[in-house]
């Protein structure tokens, strides 16, 4: 029979303000078993943890239960304070009376009803709780980062920096990312290529780091620490050590097929080199676009590249596949552009000078389809009136994106600043709801642009597009003159917001790791664990967590590689030891459980019973929940203590 | 023969009463039939429909209360009451707290339990273009219609799902399978203005004149819409502009369901048409009424 | 015995997994969505240790319904835990029809953890489904029967 | 010293219990040379009088089978007790309510009107029911009142021992009878005459995969004899019922019903198998599951056939 002791938080208003504390510790103090319970402002404060570690000692408490917020916030933390008073961590219950009480009930009287039958159940289930020990299991000390863009060319020379082996997964033919196709960033008008080049260069030398480009995650098994991953890789058809980049083999090559790099603005061969930075500097073969490789239709770069003697072109070249074995993933999957399509009021799609402002961005750039001259598509005519339209399909939760893709402010005030740069005769618009420039430089940055170039800012949205003889009427508002403004333009450029790339859910999936409402990787806590998914072992940088700009993604991926040196710091690691195991004697060998273990941690023993591999057990119960016999249980949570709590919330 | 529960509403009792006829004449022509509920009520599109203040919803909530008697359908022409019955429902279906005020003092639970639709949709999801082509017996020749929306129908989009709020297609699509030659113009979405016309008459000439405007310039030879409002404004703006006389560009204003009549082989008087839209439709040389087979 | 009690509180216990519905609840919470306060959570890693016995349990013991919540399928954090909860779920939706017990009584949904919205919309209809059923009072109805 | 006494009783049952007893044959001799049976109606002339005349605590041991169903059977259970030291549930219907508890998925009415009204045999058109109680010209005729809910014996006295099976089989009733009469006693409350391990610890045939893609009903195939019947698609109760009985309807090729009830840590036998069994349907999406969920025909006549009166609800709703 164990002393359990209480303790109640206020947690300032949060709880107090719509739960009657003082009720609650009164009828907790009543409960079987309890010989203690109090009350606190701030439990999880310095004085509320002393208040807990001293009622532990002195009233000799052998267990306890803390009424606070939910155990997703600071189980941890109060289990550490048991721990530290000599308990056993896993005699520490949290009963969530914040989340799921005071806060979501607008009857006092209900809500501390509620939290009441929540302790209850506390006090129910720590009362039957076995003191644990926690599983020791060995750490493989390598990370895998998945996607190469900015967060993960970062993140991966910061883990092989610090020592340990990176395997870096990208999907296309060579790493940069989106950073690649940018002409220059905000605020300080970098060329974009000129920042990123060396760290390309720098990943592709790192002794530290092998790059698998032409890569997909196909599998995901083990847990943190112990990893298991299967990488396919599609074959380059090029030697990238020998390929001198000449290009005579592109010269050869008879397909043409829109350039994805240019957004289909430019043409490219089906054999080509992404862009003249790229990493590995070398050709891949497109095989989709070939001409054809099973049966051989053409080896027409074949051909070229052997006549000039480098002949590294292999055209019988198989898709390979890596088992791969680490401790620790890194996600930087980045983001792609919301589908400008569907925004049909502003027409992208149906009128050729409607463009997204990553199309605009191409045509800024230098290596860019129009070397950096602004032309319309439509006539290659220079704009005179162009009009930005930022938050485009953004923050429009009804129809398009709920979000603020958080960097268009920026960049479209970049983007007018150069298409005054470039046009000084033309005027632009820029249609915007409200500006946010929160970062280092930003609003002075955006001040300048609208003041030294005379760029005219409208606060309001654009209701249509459409064209007439000739030019783009844009129709929309002023709310500041609270009237109506139509624009005859030349060019219209949309703001188009980021969205999760589109293979974050499949991937998600895979690492068992969750996506938030709109498609990214979700955080295991907004405030204080951002870099982490909820998924152990499982770290987030970049996009592909939530929209956001370089420098915060690259702050993101330094702070992620960081958790896996932490966590590869030491050679094992210690996991939660509320796993499943087998009473003996009640086991039958029925072996009804064994095809339910997803991890395969169900066995049939030597004597014909079944047996939990407590490494492999990630403690989910459905094995649990299957057993005729009632000989398997979930340690700290078997049916003894499920129907305890069923019947302290009837009661 | 295939029946639907059918609510007309005020206006299409009144003023609109040649789009209730046409819109059931089509319909037996088409082999269903519209039904009208038990128990009808103004559908509240009078009032703002605004989520804050339930009032303006105790109404549609009890029409559709007592629609959910007869069917788990009701169909809607005027596209007032479309809007505004079908956002009731789907405010019900989210079983929020602000609903449950509204039951208990409607005392009628009601949660969603009826799918609104329009005539447009029984024709497009339920019959399908395909079987209303097949059914027309005296196509047009090429009459260059405008289609008119406003914004009833579509928005808000998130809602109402009926089609592309920017770029809807439904009633070209429909007038093309009639024979017509569906004229695009960029008003065709744009505001009539709505009560505009009770509160501030004036107003409503500048706002529907732009409408006529827009659609003349394209080479609209008459329009066509849902709504019964529409009509008036788009009508009366026309009117207001030469001061009370009927000018000699007047743009006739018909509803869709009369075009379709036509087309079905129906006489004139069954749509009530009267002698100016029928004059305008003659006009066009490449028309030709009735009888003829395809 | 069944006419609607004045003032009856359903007694409503939740099986929630700990990934994503009992996140989504907390996400409730944080969000400050209002829902009745008639369901009492039990926090399982998955939804899939919720053994049909249990819940079987909680109507017998006094509980006027049952929520299962889990992960969308394909989401599940074990892969597959919310499909063996569905095979479970399938079957004694079954058994109770033959038992007599409203299938609004017991339900299994998927609540993801950024669905707060959605979690408390269930809880608003579930209790009020059962509401309008009345209580299930179990023991009571055995030894009426006796 | 005298021998000790037992006694037999039934109450509602097949009387399958009593063959169970008859059927240890020259056995009983020995047991009648060191036991005296001084009650036993089912084989021998004794009348209720004869019990009620007992002095208390006179029987050392009385073994009841049969559910409790009506007012006689609870009189005699509660006599029985209150006459003898021990009281033993022998047989499925007193430990688990058995077949007769199957009447637990209606009650009195029901069961009147499809006996005395709808089943297409009866002819009663004046619907005449059952009275307990009625005039006739010699005085006043009264039978026991049928209960709307069958009872285990545990339900309305207090039982010692429990022996389940439909019957228990014939080994195990000679050892659970020489146990009780010469000892040692085990703790009050145990299960005697059945394993603590489900049928499947006994099960000689063998199993592959624990996997159903189809619910076969028995009629429908001839099993084959080596294979484990779940993994044929056959509904064996197997693996949520105790052991003990020798495995015998499956070395008849037939499937496990369950007599022999719940394992000890199982909460409740028929929700038990339905889990196991559903756990391990092959079908991924919701339309494949619900199909094989609705192959699974009457899930409460199978999984609860012996143990409605036990199981955690005990009976339908009314």
């Amino acid at each position: 029979m164990k002393r359990v002791g209480v303790f109640v938080c206020h947690c300032g208003l949060n709880i107090a303000g719509n739960v009657n504390i003082k009720e609650v510790v009164d009828k907790a103090s009543k409960q079987q078993d309890v010989v203690f319970a109090v009350d606190h402002k701030y439990l999880c404060s310095e004085p509320g943890q002393t208040l807990i570690k001293d009622s532990i000692r002195q009233h000799n408490l052998d267990a306890i239960v803390v009424a606070a917020c939910s155990p997703a916030m600071h189980e941890a933390t109060f289990k550490t304070i048991a721990q530290l008073s000599g308990l056993n961590r896993y005699n520490c219950e949290i009963a969530n009376i914040r989340e799921q009480s005071s806060w979501v009930h607008e009857d006092l009287g209900k809500a501390t009803a509620k939290a009441h039958i929540t302790v209850h159940q506390g006090i129910q289930k720590v009362r039957l709780n076995e003191p644990l020990q926690p599983i020791t299991v060995p750490v493989t000390r390598k990370v895998l980062v998945i996607g190469g863009g900015i967060a993960g060319i970062r993140a991966a020379l910061d883990v092989a920096n610090g020592g340990y082996q990176v395997y870096l997964v990208e999907k296309s033919g060579t790493i940069g990312g989106r950073m690649a196709q940018l002409s220059e960033t905000f605020p300080t008008l970098d060329c974009s290529t000129c920042i990123l080049g060396p760290l390309m260069v720098e990943v592709f030398r790192h002794p530290n780091i092998k790059l698998l480009r032409l890569s997909k995650v196909e599998e995901v098994k083990g847990y943190i620490g112990n990893f298991k991953v299967r990488v396919r890789q599609e074959p380059a058809y090029v030697d990238e050590v020998n390929c001198n980049a000449c290009g005579e083999c592109a010269k050869a090559c008879p397909a043409q097929v829109p350039n994805e790099f240019d957004f289909g603005l430019t043409w490219r061969k089906a054999i080509y080199t992404p862009f003249a930075q790229a990493v590995p500097p070398a050709y891949v073969l497109d095989a989709n676009n070939c001409l054809g490789l099973l049966p051989q239709a053409c080896g027409e770069c074949k051909k070229a590249c052997d006549k000039f003697g480098t002949s590294c072109i292999d055209l019988d070249a198989w898709p390979r596949t890596h088992e791969l074995e680490v401790g620790a993933i890194i996600v930087s999957t980045g983001y792609e552009l919301y589908d400008a399509t569907k925004l049909t009021e502003y027409g992208y799609g149906i009128f050729p000078d409607v463009m997204t402002s990553m199309e605009f961005e191409r045509m800024l750039s230098a290596s860019g389809p129009t070397t950096g001259e602004i032309k319309r598509p439509s006539d290659g005519q220079t704009p005179k009136e162009i009009v930005f339209i930022q938050c485009a399909g953004q923050r429009e939760p009804e129809t398009a994106l709920p979000y603020c893709s958080k960097i268009c402010c920026m960049y479209t005030a970049r983007h007018a600043m150069m298409f005054r740069h470039k046009v000084p005769e033309g005027q632009a618009y820029v249609f915007y709801m409200d500006i946010r420039a929160g970062g280092k430089g930003y609003e002075e940055f955006v001040k300048r642009c609208q003041e030294e170039k005379g760029l005219l800012y409208l606060r309001g949205r654009v209701a249509k597009v459409y064209e007439e003889d000739g030019k783009l009427i844009v129709k929309g508002v002023d709310t500041l003159s609270g009237k109506t403004v139509q624009i005859n333009a030349d060019l219209v450029v949309l703001a188009v917001g980021m969205v999760p790339s589109s293979e974050s859910h499949n991937l998600a999936s895979k690492l068992k790791a969750s996506l938030d409402a709109n498609g990214f990787f979700s955080e295991a806590h907004p405030k204080l664990r951002p870099l982490e998914s909820p998924t152990a072992g499982i770290f987030l940088a970049g996009a592909g967590q939530s929209p956001k700009d370089i420098p915060e993604t690259v702050a993101q991926a330094s702070g992620a590689a960081g958790k896996a040196l932490d966590l590869l710091s030491s050679p094992t690691l210690e996991r939660e030891p509320t796993v499943a195991h087998v009473v003996g004697e009640l086991c039958s060998g029925c072996s009804m459980c064994i095809p339910l273990c997803p991890y395969d941690a169900l066995s049939l023993s030597s004597e014909k019973l079944a047996e939990v591999s407590e490494a492999l057990c990630e403690g989910c119960g459905t094995c649990i929940a299957s057993c005729p016999s009632g000989a398997l249980t979930l340690r700290n949570l078997t049916d003894e203590q499920m129907v305890a709590m069923i019947e302290a919330i009837v009661e | 023969m295939q029946s639907y529960l059918y609510f007309p509403g005020c206006s299409l009792r009144t003023v609109a009463r040649d789009f209730d006829r046409s819109a059931k004449a089509c319909a037996h022509a088409l082999g269903f039939e519209l039904k009208e509920m038990q128990g009808q009520l103004c559908c509240g599109a009078v009032l703002s429909n605004v989520d804050d203040n339930l009032m303006t919803k105790a109404g549609p909530n009890r029409i559709l209360a007592r629609a959910t008697q007869e069917d788990h359908t009701l169909v809607t022409l005027c596209a007032g009451c479309y809007n505004v019955l079908k956002r009731t429902g789907l405010h019900a279906k989210l079983a929020s707290s602000s609903q449950q005020k509204i039951n208990t003092f409607n005392e009628e639970t009601f949660n969603g339990e009826v799918d609104v639709i329009h005539f447009l949709e029984i024709l497009r999801d339920r019959i399908g273009f395909d079987a209303v082509e097949r059914a027309v017996k005296a196509p047009f020749k090429g009459l260059h219609v405008g289609a008119y929306y406003g914004c009833l129908l579509l928005r808000p989009s998130g809602e109402m799902k009926f089609d592309d709020p920017n770029r809807p297609s439904i009633l070209e699509n429909l007038l093309s399978r009639l024979g017509c030659t569906p004229i695009d113009y960029p008003a065709r979405t744009d505001c009539c203005g709505s009560y505009l016309s009770i509160s501030s008459p004036g107003n409503i000439q500048p706002i529907s004149g732009a409408i006529i405007r827009s659609a003349r310039s394209c080479g609209a030879k008459l329009l066509t819409v849902s709504c019964p409002l529409c009509k008036y404004n788009l009508e009366s703006s026309q009117l207001l502009e030469s001061n009370g006389s009927v000018p000699d560009d007047f743009l006739p204003i018909v509803y869709f369901t009369q075009l379709l009549g036509l087309a079905l082989g129906l006489h004139p008087q069954e749509l009530e048409l009267d002698q100016r839209q029928m004059l305008a439709i003659r006009e066009t040389p490449t028309l030709l009424i009735g009888g003829g087979k395809k | 015995m069944d006419d609607l009690e004045e003032g009856f509180e359903p007694k409503i216990v939740g099986f929630l997994c700990r990934w994503c519905s009992y996140a989504g609840a907390d996400l409730a919470g944080t969000s400050r969505i209002k829902y009745p306060p008639n369901i009492n959570p039990i926090r399982v890693n998955c939804s899939g240790r919720v053994d049909p016995t249990l819940v079987i349990k909680a109507l017998a013991s006094g509980a006027d319904g049952v929520l299962i919540a889990g992960c969308h399928p394909g989401d599940c954090h074990y892969t597959s835990g919310n499909i063996k909860t569905l095979r479970r779920f399938k079957l004694l939706q079954k058994l109770l029809d033959q038992f007599g017990i409203e299938r609004e009584r017991v339900r299994l949904e998927w609540v993801s953890a950024s669905e707060g919205e959605r979690y408390a919309r269930v809880v608003r209809r579930m209790t009020e489904d059962i509401r309008s059923l009345g209580p299930l009072n179990w023991k009571k109805r055995v030894e009426v029967l006796a | 010293m005298t021998n000790p006494k037992i006694a037999f009783n039934w109450a509602s049952s097949c009387g399958g219990c009593e063959i169970a007893i008859l059927e240890l044959g020259t056995k009983l001799v020995d047991l009648a040379s060191k036991a005296d049976i001084v009650f036993w109606p089912a084989a021998l002339d004794y009348k209720y009088s004869d019990l009620e005349a007992m002095p208390d605590g006179s029987i050392d041991v009385a073994f009841m089978n049969g559910a409790i169903q009506n007012s006689e059977n609870e009189h005699i259970a509660k006599l029985l007790r209150a006459k003898s030291k021990l009281l033993v549930a022998f047989g499925a219907c007193a430990c688990l309510g058995g077949i007769p508890s199957l009447a637990n998925t209606t009650d009195r009415d029901g069961i009147f009107a499809n006996s005395y009204k709808e089943t297409p045999t009866t002819d009663n058109p004046e619907k005449t029911f059952p009275k307990t109680k009625w005039q006739v010209r010699e005085g006043e005729l009264s039978i026991p009142e049928l209960y709307n809910t069958v009872k285990t014996l545990d339900q309305v006295v207090d039982v010692d021992y429990y022996v389940p099976g439909c019957p228990p089989v014939g080994d195990q009733v000679s050892k659970v009878i020489s146990l009780c009469v010469d000892g040692p006693l085990p703790p009050k409350g145990a299960v005697l005459g059945a394993s603590d391990k489900s049928l499947c610890h006994e099960c000689k045939r063998i199993r592959t995969e624990r996997k159903i893609t189809k619910i076969v009903r028995t009629y429908e195939t001839i099993p084959d004899p080596q294979k484990c019947l779940l993994e044929q698609g056959i509904i064996c109760m197997g693996p949520a019922t105790r052991g003990g009985c020798g495995s015998i309807c499956l070395d008849a090729n037939a499937p496990c019903r369950g007599c022999y009830g719940p394992l000890p840590k199982a909460i409740d036998q028929g929700g038990k198998m339905l889990s196991a069994l559903s756990s391990i349907f092959d079908a991924q999406s919701e339309e494949d599951v619900q199909k094989l969920a609705d192959s699974v025909p009457d899930p409460l006549g199978t999984f609860y056939r012996f143990s409605l009166a036990r199981s955690l609800l005990r009976r339908i709703k009314a």
